[in-house]
């Protein structure tokens, strides 16, 4: 490492990742922080009552709403959602971290679910988008 | 005088609490899990028994939200509350505090030029109650030991560097070393091993490398130390940066280490999980970059 | 690229943000206090003006209380309110930060192995603010800067040592190196110099240790930096410890600097007022001890 | 310095200092948040109203309300005070710094404020209890 724009840079080089540095963090602070909310049970009741209204009380961009609303978790992490952040959205669904994962990867929870018991994903060819290593 | 006895590394995965609160240990999907803390169960019942547990381990957007981000930071309360996560607070007991020892390792680490961030009010999530549920049970009326909560950013980047995170072990124990009063100190590394939980390439576990990072773990190599942030995130997935964490606790274990007890399997949740129980061989720690010591900050601890 | 143009040193006596506030500093007993800051008025508003502040200062029970206490702690916000001390808050304007400078400085000062607690909401007191007025004058409906707020814990102990906050200064001005517009920065430190505010030895003051600090600010020497927070307390009072947040100010600058201008009264309230307006001559700092760098993060910021 | 328990114990040798160590700061976290309290207005009020209604609302000492009906500042400090967040009492109060300090000397006001002009209190004597210097 030497710099750190060096630093920054590998972040993205790595297949399917989003990597929360300062600039997704930035990015996604009204959005994680609303998500951050729903740790609250009454929160939760107000958010689930009327989503789009409990939302709009949100200074969150049009994008970032509508994503909540689909619960498009790699678009939310696309407009700076961080998962450990966003798991508050899905955890109020009543959704485990299997499943709400699962969304993201193109695979139905079965495919991904068996893919786990078979030892997960395996490094090889995901490690750099440059090296396909 | 106080010192560091052993040291424990665990993954903390939430789905183990699920299972821990619910009566779900011996459903086929977590009984292999459960069944590795078999031995430690045993064991930390008896001879292995704590006083505290200086306890690393992250906070997952629980206690600290986007407002306040501390690299490092120590819980010097008289007790923890256990945080609502969204799917209600797990029914476990408070998290008990050893302010006295909190604070003079506070201390300590400033003195020693580590930056730390007190915190005298904190809640506490998974990252610190799952790894007590697997050490000491699911059963707890209230936990066999004190705990001095340490918090460690590894969610916005960049988290501190493996090679600071030794050092700040090395000061942990320098601080212990110089606590007067009789105590049996352990140190646990929590987080990890192998996971991503998002994107499409979620799932990744990587076997072989969680295993090197075990193996070298024992004995007297520091290879772990110099592991930049980059490999953690192409070789075990995004989530697995969380092993920084585990070399607080190796960097406080001293120059050698022996294996008491090892366990790894995959997976549990989207997660490979892996433990290990360690005990200092020759603990010594390097002296203090600040204090002109005479020995006094730097005792072995060798046993 | 970014530059640290110049270093500034003031006192932040919360009376002359009082004496400001309420049209008083033309009277005899502030007058004196105000007459020391004409030249950097005049000078800041014209060819001494940043683009940016790192305005380093020690938050007095004000937006932290007993339950977080940071060491250093950032402020990446887009703005900063002021707040009520007990008195009202003052009539001063927000103050607007420079989220993109506060977060490439948090991310290179962790990546430099200081502990940062990065905040994205913290308000603020006179530490901050009264130097703004100082400088800028009693009239301004908005800042004519943007500031990045660098707080400093100097009220519970340990604060850092003098020789942490000279490290931590250096290590800012490898940030702002690294960043890539166009901008004049300054380095503020503020606070001290001699005062107690506390029991039977209250009203101390060491005009001749104020001083010799102010010579040593001066030139290559790096004395100041190994001074023991026992020394301030003993020869400055207990308050006199805010002088090693003038150390950030005094590492960010270089290996060797001029003095500007420079302004020395006693008293103000409780306190022996100091301010210094210093420019690198030679702003070479060291290479970072965690990147293998080949002069990229280490430029001279000679001018 | 050469340990930790040497940096703490030099502290002790300063005449008339308290100096705001972990020891003092757990002694006084609830008179300091207390204190903190009086940041807000409404706090404010209800503390004039009836302090001692207000003060039996924070797990204070006996002591430590007494002291702070008294406004005994050496007191509070003795009880683990710390002079910034003491600052919220006597702001509440619509006294000074310069005010509030000066009964902490044993002098009057106007004294103080002399010594003051005459550039204050010398550390000549007042350096170390162990040496007099
Ligand atoms: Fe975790
Ligand atoms: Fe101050």
């Amino acid at each position: 490492m030497t710099d750190i724009h060096d630093y920054l840079a590998e972040f993205d080089d790595i297949p399917g990742t989003r990597v929360y540095t300062a600039k997704r963090a930035r990015q996604g602070y009204q959005l994680n922080q609303f998500a951050m909310s729903l740790m609250q049970a009454e929160n939760r009741e107000r958010f689930h009552a009327d989503e789009r209204v409990y939302l709009d009380a949100w200074p969150m961009s049009a994008e970032q709403k509508q994503a909540v609303l689909d619960r498009d978790y790699n678009r939310l992490l696309d407009l700076g959602g961080n998962i450990y952040f966003l798991a508050k959205v899905f955890a109020s669904d009543g959704l485990s971290f299997v499943h709400a994962v699962s969304t993201m990867t193109g695979m139905s929870v079965e495919e991904y679910q068996a893919m786990m018991m078979d030892g997960g994903r395996s490094p090889d060819g995901v490690r750099s988008i440059g090296d396909k290593c | 005088m106080a010192r560091i006895t052993h040291g424990i590394a665990s993954s903390h995965i939430p789905v183990l609490g699920f299972a821990a609160d619910h009566g779900k240990t011996q459903d086929p999907i977590f009984k292999p899990a459960f069944d590795g803390y078999r031995w430690t169960r045993e064991w930390i019942a008896n001879e292995g028994k704590p006083d505290v547990v200086v306890l690393v381990y992250n906070d997952h957007a629980s206690a600290f939200d986007m407002n306040v981000i501390p690299t490092f930071a120590i819980g010097c309360a008289e007790s923890f509350r256990v945080c609502d996560e969204g799917y209600g607070p797990r029914p476990v007991p408070s998290v008990v505090g050893h302010p006295d020892l909190a604070w003079h390792i506070a201390q300590s680490l400033i003195l020693d030029d580590f930056d730390m961030t007190i915190f005298n009010k904190m809640d506490v999530d998974h990252g610190l109650t799952v790894p007590l549920t697997m050490m000491f049970g699911e059963d707890c009326k209230e936990w066999p030991t004190t705990v001095v909560p340490l918090a460690v950013n590894v969610v916005t980047y960049p988290p501190p560097s493996g090679n600071r995170c030794w050092l700040l072990g090395e000061a942990i124990a320098r601080a212990v070393n110089s606590y007067e009063e009789d105590l049996n100190v352990h140190v646990w590394g929590t987080g990890g091993m192998s996971h991503q939980l998002q994107g499409p390439r979620a799932g990744l576990i990587n076997r072989e490398w969680d295993n090197m990072f075990l193996d070298k773990l024992v004995g007297d190599t520091q290879d772990l130390r110099h592991i930049p942030h980059i490999e953690y995130l192409r070789e075990t997935g995004s989530e697995g940066i969380e092993m920084v964490m585990w070399l607080i606790m190796r960097g406080a274990l001293g120059r050698e280490t022996r294996c008491l007890h090892r366990h790894y399997h995959v997976p549990v949740s989207n997660t490979a999980l892996g433990h290990i129980v360690l005990e200092p061989v020759d603990g010594t720690v390097p002296q203090s970059p600040t204090f002109e010591a005479d020995g006094a900050v730097t005792t072995s601890i060798d046993q």
